[in-house]
């Protein structure tokens, strides 16, 4: 085979995985711009309407934080600062600017920290409200508007209502394409390894919507005609907590002798489960998709009350009603809940997820590390144990 | 009358009225909720929630300034040590913990009654949750979790926070200010529903009239403080400054104690009269105080730190223009919307300082308060309050050459704060502040 | 037949050989430590010596605790969590909530039935371990084994305030100056560790039995601290260091007897003690 | 003549020294034990013993360290950050930034003119990135402590050692001999983690040549390369680094109270 040969599907997932900004530093040669953002509440829409690439940036577990430790205290959420240590030590060369928003407190100090210290030619600041009130939608609605102001006046192009509807209508293909992935999770065995979705899921977060398309197709094909199928496990387990950005952990998990064969973090369902609704619109369809449709502990939701008050089963439903969907759907039979350290949104949240599984009749286990590869490994003998548990 | 031995810290007088009043507010609360009357958990929204409470006549305690009794008189501890048993992870908001381990305590172990151990008679159980989507994720996930232990209806109020750039227009000010007038609508007739009464709205307009006034009289006093020696202390401050910011108790009765305090700092200021025997360091405080080892301050007093000004969240909010605005909602809206995010942010994006309320106020204290240094106190258990203290340390040094003493601590937990090691470092600080005096003074900086 | 459990813990690897019947026929206690940690063959040895065994007649060996990967001639690994569950339960029937305080780390374990259904663990704070003890009676240069006695003579604990294990070492030292009396130092710290694990285990909703195993279950003033931690009895087996390996010991034999019902041999293979390599 | 005493009590030794016009006349170190006041005492003792004076010709004495309250014979205690600066002061008029490494706690010392603190950071509420995370992995790997300078410096590939925990460290040291790794990597690799959570405070700080490393640390050549590797520096080390402290005391004490009329 000649080495020329571009490489595709899984192979080119592996590659952009290890080497996640080779694909946008190839484009920026070509004269794109290159937008970073942090979390999934930038609206991703609004850079590929107007041509622009749009990169997540994530941290990196295998790199000891040094620079972010004079600018973000020891006790905040050491993801963040590993992306913020990232930046600092120049990392992103390659960014025209930057988009970061409200997603919680330390993230709102820290875009306004990195700003600081960091100069792009663009930033933007997004509010995100925390509640799903109808008013709380409209003002979203229209900080979604500024941005689309801040864009354009940034490009010097408008974006017209026809080019945002397109430009929906190619990242819902994405998340229509992530779920026919997730479908091949459901067998058992799954036809595709937790690690392998996860790799496919952050090599997504690097290139532009149309590319990553293209490589779900194919690696798609690929994996409907796999022979050798992962190992059979008893255990079928999802994946609840905060941001995964590598692989380390779920190949703890996986290597345990389980299956990961469904998530709920934002590296996989949440950032690609529910679509946006072309409305007339389009910024309506965006702004509830975006509040309501992306399911972050971040954002505050209550069932409404009944007669007689309110009901915390009722509560924990609406809360976590979704996650009922992926148990039954990929027929999970053990929940892995982990955080890393000093995530508040998703700390208060164990308890109440735990009572919700639990009301299920599925097993949990909550697992905190601080981001770091070294306070993954003692994590092993909970899993193992957390296994044996399941039997 | 208590007899009390000279302190180092000149304590005002009119404070302790102040004090006993608002420590009157719990005993209230209980009695009200004996009756039979409703009483309100809520988070301190500044105003936005609170004036809604006492025009509706729904009396309202506040288990973040439980939290700070709790950690002075002792009693955090139990309640800590609950919140880990019910599973909550123990590096979470000190507040927080301490309130869910007295929810657990109160709803698992006591019926639903107060437990007997609760210092200044207790929270009594909540007819209604008031949490907030602003200054902490907590603000909401705390009383969320509340439901594990009652099913206590619950609103959420929501403040926008733009970035200080994205702030600056009119345009944006205004939709906020709708935003929020709008949601403060939603929560009045959530409010209407949930009790079945109706808003007496004139005794609202009257409500935020009163707070208006005291808030201008407390804004007032702060201003006093710029004064060399510096005439009140942050303990002063801190023990007076929940009232200002709660409607709670006969509003009337409260504006003339703040009066009078008022006259007492004002006086004190004529006739220079210091806070602390010798003022040699003026010293600002940010963010939340080791409410369980407040002595500290007395040991630094007797060393000559006074400590003068106290960050955003408490800094008393600026006065604003409000002729025409007659909806007592928007007039809300506007107090707090500017009051705790936005009024500072012409003079941020003139210094070029992206960290808006958080960041950029200290700087201009550190300027108009003449302050020799900061006394910095990163939380252990709150990222709120510390993730954006090392930034405030080196701008404050880059710009204005004021140095700060980083102490880590907590609010509630006595275990994370050094008290030693605190005094020991405070000790090099103060070379460290004589250092920077000169520092400025050949830069030809005015203090 | 003969089933063997090997529980290579942070400090002390423990060797266990039972009979079909569950019949005790070895135990062996040995340090673990940076080189010892290579030596579960010796330990292994030492343990069919005293049982006066063949290698070759143990049916199968079950390796358990934080070194259990580096145990090469063992057919199976299990960790210690279900290993404790099992071991306590066969010396306590009723048991339903055990904890382990081991040398890295403190465990809380639910079991119904005789298995595990839950646990809580901590091993990120050496605080809550026994370690604790170790590091801090360093400080006190006494040995940890007379801790328990000392602490009885206690009148007035002290309160142990740091977190860190390390800077309690240095509060013990200040309380010393100070000329606190021994006995109520040693009482505080035990108060300490009882304080920490049980808030953990608490988690699990404690009920009775509750058995605490462990090298610092030995420890009568650990014991004391926890039973008045819980409010409840609080049982302790007669070698509170045993109970991983026999678990895992136990554990071996239902896995060989399952398969026997099943009809399948277990093939006889030849057993070598090698030394572990870790180069794999 | 006068002379003056500096006492410095640490959590693992305590440190004394008898200056004279700033010039060391005496020293002596000993464990603190589990009794400081005791300590203390046995420090003078031995210091008055080895100058051969007698307390009444010590016209001053000045007490610092964790234990310095124990000290009851000092005629004031003053925060060791201030005494290690002057100390430094004396020694290498130049240095404007100090590395402490202690056994408990480090702490980053900028200086200005005459040895005053300009500026300073201390390591977080816990042992992480101090002088006792070594001397565990020391005793895990049965090395001298005067042995784990030359022997990490022999480290070819230092292991990855990313918990500062010093009890935990303990663990990792162990699992990674067993995963075979030399005891010299093993070292370069605590230095490393050390280095790391070192070099963190200093950047905090912000850097301003020239350089010292005192207190434990500076007897540790494989942290002193160590560092100077991550930060790019050169540190001087005092000849007795663990003395500094105590030398800035007495000089101190020279400085509060002029010699006593005879």
């Amino acid at each position: 085979m000649p080495v020329a040969e571009e490489t595709k599907g899984l192979s080119r997932v592996k590659e952009l995985y290890q080497d996640r900004p080779q694909r946008v530093k190839e484009l920026k040669g070509e004269g794109r711009k290159v937008i970073g953002y942090l979390c999934i509440y930038p609206v991703v829409e609004m850079m590929t309407a107007l041509d622009l690439v749009p990169y997540r940036l994530f941290g990196d577990m295998r790199e000891p934080i040094t620079k972010a430790d004079a600018c973000l205290p020891p006790m905040v959420c050491p993801f963040l600062r590993s992306s913020l240590d990232l930046a600092l030590k120049d990392k992103y060369p390659f960014l025209d600017g930057m988009v970061m928003a409200h997603i919680c407190d330390v993230g709102e100090r820290m875009a306004h920290i990195w700003r600081t210290y960091v100069d792009y030619p663009y930033f933007y600041f997004m509010d995100v409200p925390h509640t799903t009130h109808k008013s709380a939608l409209d003002m979203f609605k229209e900080e979604i508007k500024g941005f689309q102001k801040s864009l354009e006046s940034f490009t010097g192009k408008e974006i017209s209502a026809e080019k945002l509807k397109q430009a929906i209508r190619v990242h819902n293909d994405q998340r229509a394409l992530v779920r026919e992935l997730y479908d091949l999770r459901k067998t058992d065995p799954p036809l595709i390894t937790g690690t392998e979705v996860l790799q496919v899921m952050v090599a997504l977060a690097g290139i532009p919507v149309g590319e990553g398309n293209e490589l779900l197709r194919d690696v798609i094909n690929e994996i409907k005609q796999r022979e050798e199928k992962s190992p059979k496990q008893a255990a079928r387990l999802l994946v609840w907590g905060s941001v995964i950005d590598d692989v380390s952990l779920i190949e703890i998990i996986e290597n345990a002798g389980a299956n990961v064969v469904m998530d709920d973090i934002c590296v996989g369902t949440r950032s690609h489960w529910s679509e946006v609704e072309l409305t007339p619109d389009p910024l309506d369809g965006i702004a509830y998709r975006y509040l309501v449709g992306i399911k972050c502990p971040r954002t505050f939701r209550e069932a409404a009350l009944d007669p007689k008050g309110k009901n915390y089963m009722a509560d924990l439903e609406n809360r976590f009603g979704y996650l009922k969907d992926y148990v039954r759907g990929w027929n999970v039979n053990g929940v892995i809940l982990q955080s890393v350290r000093y995530c508040d949104t998703h700390g208060y949240e164990v308890p109440a997820v735990r009572d919700y599984l639990n009301s299920l009749g599925l097993p949990s286990v909550y697992l905190e590390h601080d981001y770091s590869q070294s306070s993954l490994a003692p994590l092993r003998t909970r899993i193992e144990a957390f296994l044996e548990v399941l039997g | 009358m208590v007899q009390e031995k000279k302190r180092a810290i000149n304590r005002l007088q009119t404070m302790r009225p102040i004090r006993a009043e608002i420590d009157e507010t719990y005993k209230a609360n209980v009695e009200a909720s004996k009756a039979g009357n409703p009483i309100a958990w809520a988070m301190l929204t500044i105003w936005l929630g609170d004036a809604i409470f006492h025009a509706m006549d729904i009396g309202a305690t506040y288990p973040e300034s439980y939290g700070a009794v709790c950690a002075a008189s002792g009693a955090a501890q139990s309640y800590l040590d609950r919140s880990d048993e019910e599973g909550f992870p123990t590096h979470m908001c000190g507040y927080a913990r301490n309130c869910i381990g007295y929810a657990a305590r109160m709803m698992k172990d006591c019926g639903g009654e107060i437990p007997p151990e609760a210092p200044m008679g207790g929270m009594p159980k909540p007819a209604v949750l008031l949490s907030r989507g602003m200054s902490c994720d907590a603000g909401f996930k705390w009383f969320q979790a509340l439901a594990r232990y009652m099913d206590t209806p619950m609103w959420t109020l929501e403040m926008p926070i733009p970035g200080v750039k994205e702030g600056l227009s009119e345009e944006v000010r205004e939709r906020n200010v709708a935003f929020m007038t709008k949601e403060l609508r939603d929560f009045v007739s959530f409010m209407e529903s949930v009790f079945g009464r109706k808003m007496d709205w004139d005794k609202l307009s009257q409500t935020v009239q009163d707070l208006e006034a005291i808030g201008r009289v407390w804004y007032e006093t702060s201003e006093l403080r710029k004064a060399i020696p510096c005439p009140m202390h942050s303990r002063d401050f801190w023990t007076c400054m929940s009232g200002p910011s709660t409607p709670t108790g006969d509003l009337k009765k409260k504006l003339k104690l703040y009066q009078d305090l008022y006259e007492e700092v004002k006086d004190r200021v004529e006739n220079k009269v210091s806070a602390v025997v010798q003022e040699k360091y003026r010293v600002g405080f940010t963010e939340l105080p080791p409410w369980h080892s407040l002595k500290l301050f007395d040991t630094l007093a007797e060393r000559g730190w006074n400590f003068v000004v106290e960050t955003w969240g408490y800094h008393p909010a600026v006065p604003i223009d409000l002729t025409g605005v007659n909806d007592p909602l928007e007039r809300l809206a506007r107090i707090s919307y500017s009051g705790l995010t936005t009024s500072c942010f012409q003079g941020a994006a003139q210094a070029g300082e992206y960290m808006g309320f958080l960041g950029y106020p200290n700087l201009k204290y550190a300027e108009e308060y003449k302050l020799d240094g900061f006394f910095l106190h990163p939380l252990l258990s709150c990222r709120a309050a510390s993730a954006h203290l090392w930034y405030v340390q080196d701008r404050l040094m880059q710009k204005l050459k004021v140095p700060s003493l980083m102490v880590e601590g907590d609010i509630v937990d006595v275990r994370m704060f050094d008290l030693a090691d605190a005094l020991k470092k405070a000790e090099a600080f103060e070379e460290i502040m004589d250092h920077y005096k000169e520092v400025r003074k050949k830069e030809g900086m005015e203090w | 037949m003969y089933f063997a459990g090997v529980d290579i813990g942070s400090t002390m690897t423990k060797v266990v050989i039972v009979d079909e019947d569950g019949e005790l026929c070895s135990r062996i206690v040995g340090p673990t430590g940076a080189e010892h940690r290579r030596l579960a063959n010796r330990v292994m040895e030492e343990a069919l010596k005293q049982a006066n065994l063949p290698f070759n007649q143990i049916s199968y060996v079950v390796a358990t605790g934080y070194g259990r990967v580096n145990v090469p001639f063992a057919d199976r690994q299990i960790t210690e969590l279900s290993c404790h569950a099992k071991g306590v339960s066969s010396l306590f029937p009723n048991v339903r909530i055990a904890i382990d305080i081991g040398g890295q780390d403190a465990k809380g374990m639910k079991i119904i039935n005789g298995t595990l259904v839950d646990f809580v663990m901590n091993d990120k704070c050496a605080a809550g371990t026994g370690r604790f003890l170790e590091v801090v009676s360093d400080a006190l240069g006494i040995k940890v084994e007379d801790l328990g006695s000392i602490s009885l003579r206690s009148t007035n604990k002290v309160k142990i305030s740091s977190v860190c294990t390390i800077f309690a070492q240095q509060e013990v030292v200040s309380y010393l100056s100070e000329g606190t009396p021994l006995e109520d130092i040693v009482a505080g710290l035990h108060e300490a560790i009882a304080g920490r694990v049980v808030r953990m285990v608490k988690r699990l909703k404690i009920e009775p039995d509750v058995v605490l195993t462990g090298g610092v279950a030995k420890n009568i003033g650990v014991v004391k601290a926890v039973r008045e931690n819980i409010g409840l009895e609080v049982l302790v087996p007669e070698d509170p260091l045993l109970s991983g390996a026999l678990g895992a010991a136990i554990l071996g034999k239902e896995t060989v007897l399952k398969a026997l019902a099943k009809g399948e041999l277990i093939p006889k293979k030849e057993r070598r003690l090698e030394e572990a390599t870790f180069f794999t | 003549m006068a002379w003056f005493m500096g006492i410095d009590i640490g959590s693992a030794t305590s440190k004394g020294v008898i200056a004279k016009d700033g010039d060391l006349v005496g020293h002596h170190v000993l464990p603190s034990g589990t009794n400081y006041k005791m300590a203390a005492g046995k420090l003078r003792e031995e210091l008055l013993s080895k100058a051969s004076l007698s307390q009444e010709e010590i016209a001053c004495t000045i007490a610092t360290g964790r234990g310095a309250n124990n000290v009851l014979f000092a005629d004031q205690q003053v925060a060791d950050i201030i005494c290690c600066a002057r100390g430094i002061n004396n020694i290498f008029p130049s240095v404007r930034t100090v590395i402490d490494v202690q056994d408990q706690s480090s702490q980053v010392i900028r200086i200005g003119e005459e040895g005053r603190v300009v500026n300073f950071a201390t390591s977080e509420k816990c042992a992480a990135g101090s002088g006792r995370f070594l001397q565990v992995i020391a005793n895990v790997l049965r090395i001298d402590l005067k042995d784990i300078g030359p022997l990490s410096l022999k480290s070819e590939n230092p292991v990855i050692f990313t918990t500062g925990c010093a009890v935990f460290g303990e663990t990792e040291a162990v699992s990674r001999v067993a995963e075979g790794n030399s005891k010299e990597d093993i070292l370069a690799g605590v230095h490393k983690a050390l280095a790391e959570k070192i070099c963190a405070l200093a950047e905090r700080l912000g850097l301003e040549e020239e350089y010292a490393i005192t207190s434990g640390g500076g007897l540790d050549i494989g942290l002193i390369k160590a560092i100077e590797g991550k930060l790019g520096i050169q540190l001087l080390v005092p000849p007795y680094p663990q003395l500094v402290t105590a030398l800035g005391a007495a000089i101190i004490a020279a400085e509060k109270c002029p010699p006593k009329e005879e």
